[in-house]
């Protein structure tokens, strides 16, 4: 049992990175999980130019979850939305580095969809500016 | 031991043909038997009976085949009520599950008899499948839905049950037994308030039917619905009963094929009950599983059973806040009104980490909200773990279960 | 004879179990395949496979044999999908069959999007399943049910048909092939005509699905149902396929477990379809056998499971009449929109009678209205007798009934 | 396939004993089977005395339900509706003298389900004139 869960995530469960709130985000998102009820809180602060200046999570989840966006929310710190569109689902699966069933898939994956979700809500608000 | 148990689950695992394979080398203990049991392997024999011997429709065909699967579809509904204690297997619909059944009583009976400002009363224990008709129904006809209480120990607040029975409500729905925390309701007794208070009860027995005795006519009720696949039958099965003459004043509710007497151009008149609720064919096969499911059970005797997992439960409530050091127990504290049901958190790991960490022990427990999301709600909890015990289950599981949680909560350690 | 047929129904008899029986002496003639197909021993051993192997619930279970179950059941459904040429497996909704299919259409779709005085547009030789849920919504909503009628030769009449379009029907509905004369319909002619007049279309793909190459998007139909027990799978397994953003645009249609994103007392909110409209345990096991089934009759190659019945209805057409004198086939008289189903009368005898005797020559037929009494009035007769075929019907098969159909003849001839 | 269907029964099918309609019936009743669509019509001349004066049937169906109406018919003739009330399928059954299977069962009966009806809504319709 106890190779599964490596130390890293286990760290990163028990302290997550960036876990809490933006003073003023751009950007706020919440995703959930149907099956098991995990839910997340993503707040993203984006700087004029379009990359992501800070961000923040909250939610309450399991290791694999939490971990996961533990670990993206550190990733993405700097990029710039372009970027962020072209993170993957192998690259969170990469992060975490061990073997995810597929029940536990819509854990692994929570964080980034929600990410992804929030930025393609900022891509659709920017194109309707845009044209008004 | 010294406590004398008619059933040895150890002998009945036998039975089981998934105790034959291997899972990371060892004996599967299945905790899960709440969400779907196993199946011994005469469940699968009738099935397969079927489907290779005499796979005919059934009600129509003037030939032999044709008649052994209607003879063999109807003694699946005459076990049926049997098992459950009908007065006639004209009063039992064949059903998908449990969720069906409640959805056809909701759509039929419901649709008919509910009315704008009527109320339905359901409690907080309940399964989505006897949540959601109702709010569909109540949405459709502005009716109120109102739920009653349940208590610290995982018990229905009965004070609030009488509250809501001075609303005179048209219907009141229960679980018999609670898939999340276990709990075995009074459900004779509430039957009896709720008639005296003028409602129609439908009782939710879709965790009763496998793990006790049940019978209709003393539980009072006036609808009871349960699931095959949870009581050793295959999926796709599962019945309705209600009173003759309850079934005989609803309306249709799918039309099609076998639910018909004559059908026009401008006008259609009904089969009778039970067959007006059947419409289209009917899942034959796994009706003929189910039928083979209670033969086994009624074999076993549904005391013993019973008694079985009582002592199982009283097992785990006494070892496992013993052995596993921070674990919290949702539900009853005593296996007197406690089915064999587990629900728990542990201080430090997460219900989904948990399941995951215990399938590499060859151990399957639920993870999540069991689909009772406003229980959940009322625990306090997004999430929790669930071992759910069965006539294969034995002491040795709990055991593996303790041992593999120790190793979870020392894994998970905040140190 | 010359010939040349990829298909070998005697070889594949050894396939199917049920052919090792013995009635009466003989090989059973199924003929009624219509009614319900025989069984490919890997159809039962599919179901056999997950009930003993890993018999576990779907989408919830954070174990190996929940994880198994979930795989073979989504696999069940991509199966589907390719199988119907839908786009998306997520278009693909599991349910009994084809009956619920249509029943679900009615409640959901139907209830939200019928209104008074609303036209609903089906036909003279529908099932009753294509019938009766529309009459209780038109009821429901009072609206307007309107039948095509169809000729002598068994086609629909197509002027009959446009000029109910002109009505501008919101919706349209009738059988790729027809279980009554197994006419087969012009379809995606008359999806495109109906699209053009405004409505939307549901087929009627029951009998169409296990004798010919079905692609949804090429009949450009807006709902397409069938059952599994048809096409070689076990009862209690068929499918709705509906375009993507209608059926996201459905209310739900049953309420229950895993239809639900997240339900709270007074309100709740769905999950993504399909599974908005799989309310419950679903049927695991039938449509695990389905999947099997369908990867059977595709490994045959559907364009050689058409030709083979095609000829067989054309040597059926040919040898009947030649041989039986009094015989009266009803429907289309050529094999070229004919499927494999002949549907007739003898002169002298009840098809009741007709189906007896042929059954003491282990020859099975089915004998009544075949769920379709307005097709029968039409037809002017109370009852008739239907030979259906399928896979493994030979030629023998047609002979052996031609036979035993003199000697019914024989025996109530009036002298 | 020749031994199944007696003589006397196709006799029957072919010349049924009071096949039509009386001119002036006490009791006229119609039955039908959902499952196959055979129906009849059964009429009933009833003297003062409660016994049957005449009884005649239409309707179409297979040997079976037609041999068993008119086998039916011809017995019933004279007796009174008590006598009439304690006719039981096994008496139909023992009339055809063949075997029939579960699935024939329906024809075989409909003629004397149709008759009993008949009479207890007789008896019903009666006891209703007695209490008025
Ligand atoms: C054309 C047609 N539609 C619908 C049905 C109903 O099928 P099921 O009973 O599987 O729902 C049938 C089956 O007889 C059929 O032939
Ligand atoms: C108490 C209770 N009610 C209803 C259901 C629904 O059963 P099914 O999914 O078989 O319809 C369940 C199954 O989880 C249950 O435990």
């Amino acid at each position: 049992m106890d190779d599964l869960y490596r130390d890293e995530i286990l760290e990163h469960y028990r302290n997550p990175h960036n876990f809490g709130t933006l003073d003023e985000p751009t950007l706020v998102k919440e995703g959930s999980n149907p099956l098991c009820g995990d839910r997340i809180t993503l707040m993203l602060e984006i700087n004029d130019d379009g990359t992501v200046k800070d961000v923040a999570f909250t939610g309450r989840g399991c290791a694999i979850s939490q971990a996961s966006a533990s670990m993206l929310t550190d990733e993405i710190k700097g990029k710039s939305l372009t970027e962020i569109a072209t993170t993957g689902r192998q690259d969170v699966l990469d992060n975490l580095g061990i073997e995810i069933s597929p029940a536990r898939m819509k854990c692994a994956m929570l964080s980034l969809e929600t990410l992804k979700s929030a930025v393609s809500d900022r891509v659709a608000w920017q194109g309707k500016t845009d044209e008004e | 031991m010294a406590i004398v148990r008619a059933l040895d689950p150890v002998a009945l695992q036998a039975d089981f043909p998934i105790f034959e394979r291997e899972f990371r080398g060892r004996r599967l203990a299945y905790l899960d038997s709440a969400a779907t049991s196993l199946k011994p392997r005469v469940v699968t024999e009738a099935v397969a009976g079927y489907l290779n011997n005499y796979s005919a429709n059934v009600h129509r065909g003037i030939y032999q085949i044709g008649e052994e699967a209607t003879a063999a579809y109807e003694a699946a509904r005459t076990k049926i009520a049997k098992f459950i204690g009908a007065k006639d297997a004209r009063e039992i619909v064949m059903v998908r599950n449990a969720t069906e059944a409640i959805n056809l009583v909701a759509y039929s009976w419901g649709r008919k008899n509910i009315n704008k400002a009527d109320t339905i009363v359901t409690t907080e224990m309940e399964h989505h499948s006897n949540i959601v008709p109702w709010q569909l129904l109540a949405q459709e006809k502005d009716a109120d839905l109102e739920f009653v209480s349940f208590d610290e120990d995982g018990t229905l607040n009965q004070d609030s049950y009488d509250v809501l029975l001075r609303t005179k409500p048209k219907l009141v729905t229960f679980v018999a037994v609670s898939n999340g925390m276990g709990t075995i309701n009074p459900v004779a007794d509430m039957v009896r308030r709720a008639h005296e208070a003028g409602a129609l009860v439908l009782v939710d027995g879709a965790q009763a039917v496998p793990h006790q005795p049940v019978n209709v006519q003393e539980l009072d009720c006036d609808f009871f619905v349960f699931s095959g696949h949870k009581s050793l039958g295959p999926p796709g099965s599962g019945a309705l009963w209600a009173r003759r003459e309850i079934l005989e004043a609803m309306p249709p509710f799918m039309g099609g094929g076998e639910m018909i007497r004559e059908v026009h151009l401008r006008h259609t008149t009904f089969n009778d009950v039970p067959y007006k609720f059947e419409a289209g064919t009917p899942d034959i096969s796994a009706a003929i599983g189910l039928g083979a499911a209670l033969d086994y059970l009624s074999d076993l005797g549904m005391d013993h059973v019973r008694a079985h997992e009582r002592e199982l439960v009283e097992y785990a409530l006494k070892v496992l806040p013993e052995r596993v050091k921070t674990i919290r127990i949702h539900g009853p504290k005593s296996g007197s009104n406690r089915a064999g049901v587990i629900t728990f958190n542990l201080a430090d790991a997460h219900p989904h980490d948990v399941a995951t960490l215990l399938d590499r022990e060859a151990i399957a427990v639920r993870a999540g909200h069991h689909c009772t999301m406003p229980l959940h709600q009322r625990l306090g909890e997004e999430a929790s773990a669930r071992a759910s015990f069965y006539v294969y289950t034995s002491h040795d599981d709990i055991d593996r279960l303790a041992e593999a949680l120790i190793k979870v909560e020392r894994l998970f350690a905040r140190n």
